[in-house]
Formats: structure tokens, sequence, C-alpha cells
């Protein structure tokens, strides 16, 4: 029943690896990407790695679309901080 | 190589070509550091479907005798390694970005022409 | 092979849905199918374990229970806010 | 080189690729049946020898612990390029340095969150901690350990600023102390290993009595590092998250009337 469970997961982890990189809009990039994580660790809990699906829960889905977020978030702002400036002159 | 038994191996080719797939038609610098993330990602595929062992335990022995047969731990210690790494690679390169944006005002990795000189 | 593990694996087949939520459409859809798979992997994570009987391991559903409520919450935010 | 010329020069590639690995790939074991000599002769010594359970941590932080040490050195020097790259230049009007003491942060959109949210967040502010202190001391028992138990702390803070509780936020991430804890961290392993040289052991030699297996207190210096390891890394993702909302927060602060 394992294996039913792994080889269904790898195919889907095939498959949204395949539409994470098609995506090109970034902020819908990180919740893919927060999605994909997931994924691997259950896959990683599957596989009887839950030291690596731990840290995967913590990192891949948590800290890597936050870190993201975060400098997404700052572009955005210097942006609108420069547009701000240009607009009284 | 058969195809059922080797499965996780061709898994993790097409993870690692998607990536570079990924950073070849990229438009957008943090598109391609999200690249870059699934490119590594396939290597826990590959270290994961190496150690895995059929039938065994998983190599914590809280609440399992010590005698019983476990996967192995040396390739998930490696792979802790490789989540670790992965992570502050990321932020490095996020940081750059950033950097990047604010002084050339541009993300589109075509566009960076004043790297040169 | 008893009644938990089929039952993840029946579970897990409702991750498919999410990954349509969650890998196109609009930033918001997406968060919608993140969080139904933060919820769903929380509950699978727990039948895998009872179908191996490692009570131990239950730190990872309640650290992916408390992660995943944080996460959605600053996702939404930061959309709603910044974004 | 145009876009459809780099597609075409990547399919090439790929090709190629696909075939070298198919070939490199082909002596690999079959699936689930790998035999690592290695793999089992940790899992049967490390219960006996370092009195711990989890014996991936065992390899991290004891077996390996030489290379986890260039590992966490990776880290700080990662979180140090982040910090100098961000941080904001002189004549930049963003955010200078002298944040502190300023007008309290602003809570004009605080209202507009619903009182649930604020609730909830704040309450499990302080569960997060709890957990993320245990997650990081009990890494040789249950899966777990000192990075997993960094990120969930470092994590904590964030909920404090969807609480929109700007004012206790910056307070933790702009705190001086969390400079000297990244430090003091990334240090704190180093010595661990220094003190077995001191004893006239080998660097990273287990040397602090191994305790009871089943302990929170055993397996010596594994629990010492991991503990080291979830400092540093916490304080390392606090200070990042500071330096990507600095100016954020700076201009939350310029807004106050």
């Amino acid at each position: 029943m394992t294996a039913v469970l792994g080889v269904g997961l790898l195919a889907l982890i095939a498959v949204s690896a395949l539409a994470l990189v098609r995506t090109d809009d970034v902020t819908c990039q990180t919740m893919a990407l927060s999605f994909y994580g997931l994924l691997l660790a259950l896959m990683f809990f599957v596989f009887r790695a839950p030291d690596v699906a731990l840290a995967q829960i913590t990192v891949g889905a948590i800290a890597l679309p936050l870190m993201v977020m975060l400098a997404i978030t700052r572009m955005k702002h210097r942006e609108a901080r420069r547009r701000k400036e240009k607009e009284p002159s | 190589m058969k195809f059922p038994a080797d499965y996780p191996y061709f898994v993790a080719a097409w993870i690692l070509l998607c990536g570079l797939y990924g950073i070849v038609r990229s438009k957008h610098l943090v598109h391609m550091v999200i690249s870059l993330t699934v490119v590594q990602s396939s290597t826990y595929v590959l270290l994961l479907a190496i150690g895995f062992r059929r039938g065994g335990y998983a190599p914590v022995f809280a609440g399992l005798h010590t005698g019983a047969r476990v996967v192995d731990p040396i390739v998930q210690a490696l792979m802790l390694t490789d989540v670790v790494v992965e992570t502050t690679v990321v932020a490095l390169l996020l940081a750059m970005v950033v950097k990047a944006y604010e002084k050339g005002g541009t993300t589109s990795p075509d566009d960076l022409r004043f790297l040169r000189g | 092979m008893n009644v938990w593990m089929l039952t993840a694996t029946v579970t897990s087949a409702s991750l498919v849905p999410c990954a349509w939520a969650c890998l196109r459409g609009s930033a918001e859809r997406r968060l919608v199918g993140l969080e139904m798979t933060g919820i769903i992997l929380t509950i699978l994570l727990v039948l895998l374990l009872m179908a191996r009987q490692r009570l131990p391991f239950v730190d990872m559903p309640l650290t992916l229970a408390l992660l995943t409520f944080g996460a959605g919450l600053v996702f939404a935010r930061f959309l709603e806010k910044h974004l | 080189m145009k876009r459809s010329h780099r597609l075409w020069l990547f399919a090439v590639g790929a090709l190629g690729m696909g075939f070298v690995y198919c070939a490199g790939a082909r002596n690999l074991p079959p699936w689930g049946q790998y035999r690592g000599p290695y793999g089992d002769a940790i899992a049967q010594l490390a219960v006996y020898e370092r009195h711990t359970t989890d014996t991936v941590n065992a390899v991290t932080y004891d077996y390996r612990g030489f290379d986890t040490l260039g590992e966490e050195f990776i880290l700080f020097s990662a979180v140090t390029g982040v910090m100098l790259l961000l941080r904001p230049e002189k004549q930049d009007s963003g955010g200078k340095r002298d944040e502190k003491g300023g007008n309290p942060a602003s809570f004009r959109d605080r209202a507009a969150l619903s009182e649930t949210v604020q609730m909830f967040t704040t309450a499990i502010f302080g569960f997060a901690v709890i957990f993320g202190i245990y997650m990081a001391t009990h890494g040789q028992l249950t899966p777990g350990g000192g990075f997993q138990g960094g990120v969930i702390l470092a994590a904590a803070p964030m909920l404090l600023y969807i609480a929109e509780n700007t004012e206790a936020f910056q307070r933790i991430v702009s705190h001086p102390l969390v400079e000297f804890l990244e430090g003091a961290g990334a240090a704190g392993y180093a010595l661990i290993g220094m003190a077995a040289l001191a004893m006239g052991a080998a660097f990273l030699t287990n040397v602090i009595p191994l305790g009871t297996t089943g302990d929170v207190f055993s397996s010596g210096t594994i629990a010492a590092i991991s503990a080291c390891v979830g400092v540093e890394v916490a304080a390392g993702f606090t200070l990042i998250i500071f330096e990507y909302l600095r100016e954020i927060l700076s201009q939350k602060k310029n807004e106050e009337p």
C-alpha cells in the first residue's frame, strides 16, 4: 500500500514541478512553492525520513516562501516609494 | 534499467530538467531563484530513492527495539544538510536580487546590462 | 496493511484537487488551495503514523498544524496589504 | 541570445543530459534494495555508543559533526551577507540606525483587523516559542533538532506582525541581543569541539557524560550542539526577516502624525 501512495505522490510531485516553473507571476509562484514543499515533506514521511520531513515542513513549506514573499514585498515597496518621490517634481 | 523498479530515479531526472527549463525560460530573477530550488529538490528525490529500503522502519529508535531493520540514516543526514544549505543559498540569492533591483531598476535577467563594466 | 493505511491512501487522493487549485489561477485561489493542503496533510500524517504505530512522530503534524495556521495568516496579510 | 534559440539549445542539452543520467543511473541499486554497510553499522551502534534514539541526528551532530560545523558557518556567512547587502547606505533616507526611541508604531489599520485573528495569533505566539524550544532540545530523542526548532522560533515573531502588534514585533527583531546570539550560537558549536581538544581528545569528540538513553539530558554533545544550532538558526532567521522588513517598519513610524 505504501508503494501505491509513494508512486502516486511522486507523479504528483513531477506534475507540480513542471507547473511551478511554468508559472510566471512570482506572487502566484510563492503559493505554488509552498504547496510543492508540503508535497515533498509528505514524500519524505512516506519514505521513512521523518527528520528530513520536519526540516522540509519548517523550511520548504514555510521559511522559503516567506523569504520570497518578503523579498517581493521589499521590491514592491521600493518601487512605490520611488514613484512617490518622482511625482512632486 | 527496468521501468517500475527505477521509477524514482526517472522522477529525479524529470524534476532536474524541469528546474533547468524554468531557469532557461525565466523572465524574472525571483522566478529564477525558485527554479533553482526545484533543481535542488531533485537531489532530495534521488538521495531518498537510493537510501530507501523496502519494509524498513524509520531510523528513530524511540519506541522501537534496537535490532529492527531501518532505512539508511546516513543518506538522510545528507539530505538534512542539503535542505539547510538550500535555505541559506536562497536567502543570499534573494538579497542579491533585491540589491540588483534597487541598483539597476529591473528584475529581468536579460536586462542586467549594468553588470558589464 | 491495516485500516489506517487504507484510509491514508484514500485520503491522499484529495491532494489532487488541492494541486488543481494551487497550481493555476490567481494568488487568492492558490492561497485557498494551500490552506486546504495544510489541513489534509495534517490529517494524513496522523493517519500514517497510526498505521505504522510510531506515536513519537506526532511532532510532525503538530508542527504542520501550528505553522500552516501562521503561514496562511502571514500570506493573507501580505497579499492584502503589500502586494 | 534570442529566446527561441536559447530554448532550442536547452532542448539539445537536456536530451544529452538525459542520456548521460540514464547511463549513470543504470548501476544504482534498484529501488528499495539498498544495502548500505555504513548505514547498518550506524543504526546498530548509535544507540549503544551515543545513548541517542534518533540516529539521523547522531550522524548529523556527532559522527559527521565536522561537516555540520562547516554547514553552520555557511549559514552564518549567508546571514552576514544578507545583512551586508540589505543594510541601508549612508545617504539613503529610508531607514537609518536611529530607529530606537521614536514614536510608537502606528496602529491606524489595527481596527480593520478582526479581534479573533489578533487574539489567536497573540495566544499562539507563546505556544510557538515553547514548541520551538521543545523541538530544539529534544532532537536526540524524536525527529527534530536545532535547525527545525530554530526556524519555528524565528517564525514566532511573524505572528505578532500579523496581529499588528508592530511595536512588540520591532522590539523583538531589532534587539541588539539577536546579533549577539547569532554569533554566540556559531561560537558555541566550535567551542564544544574545542573543549574536546582541551581534554586531550580529537576535535568534536563526545566528552560530556552520556546519561540514560531516553532522557532529555542524554547523548552528551549531541544535545548541546543541537541547542547551539537552534540558537544560531533562530537568531539568523530573525535577522533576515528584520532586514527585509526594515523599510516598511521605518515608514510606518514616519506615518505617525
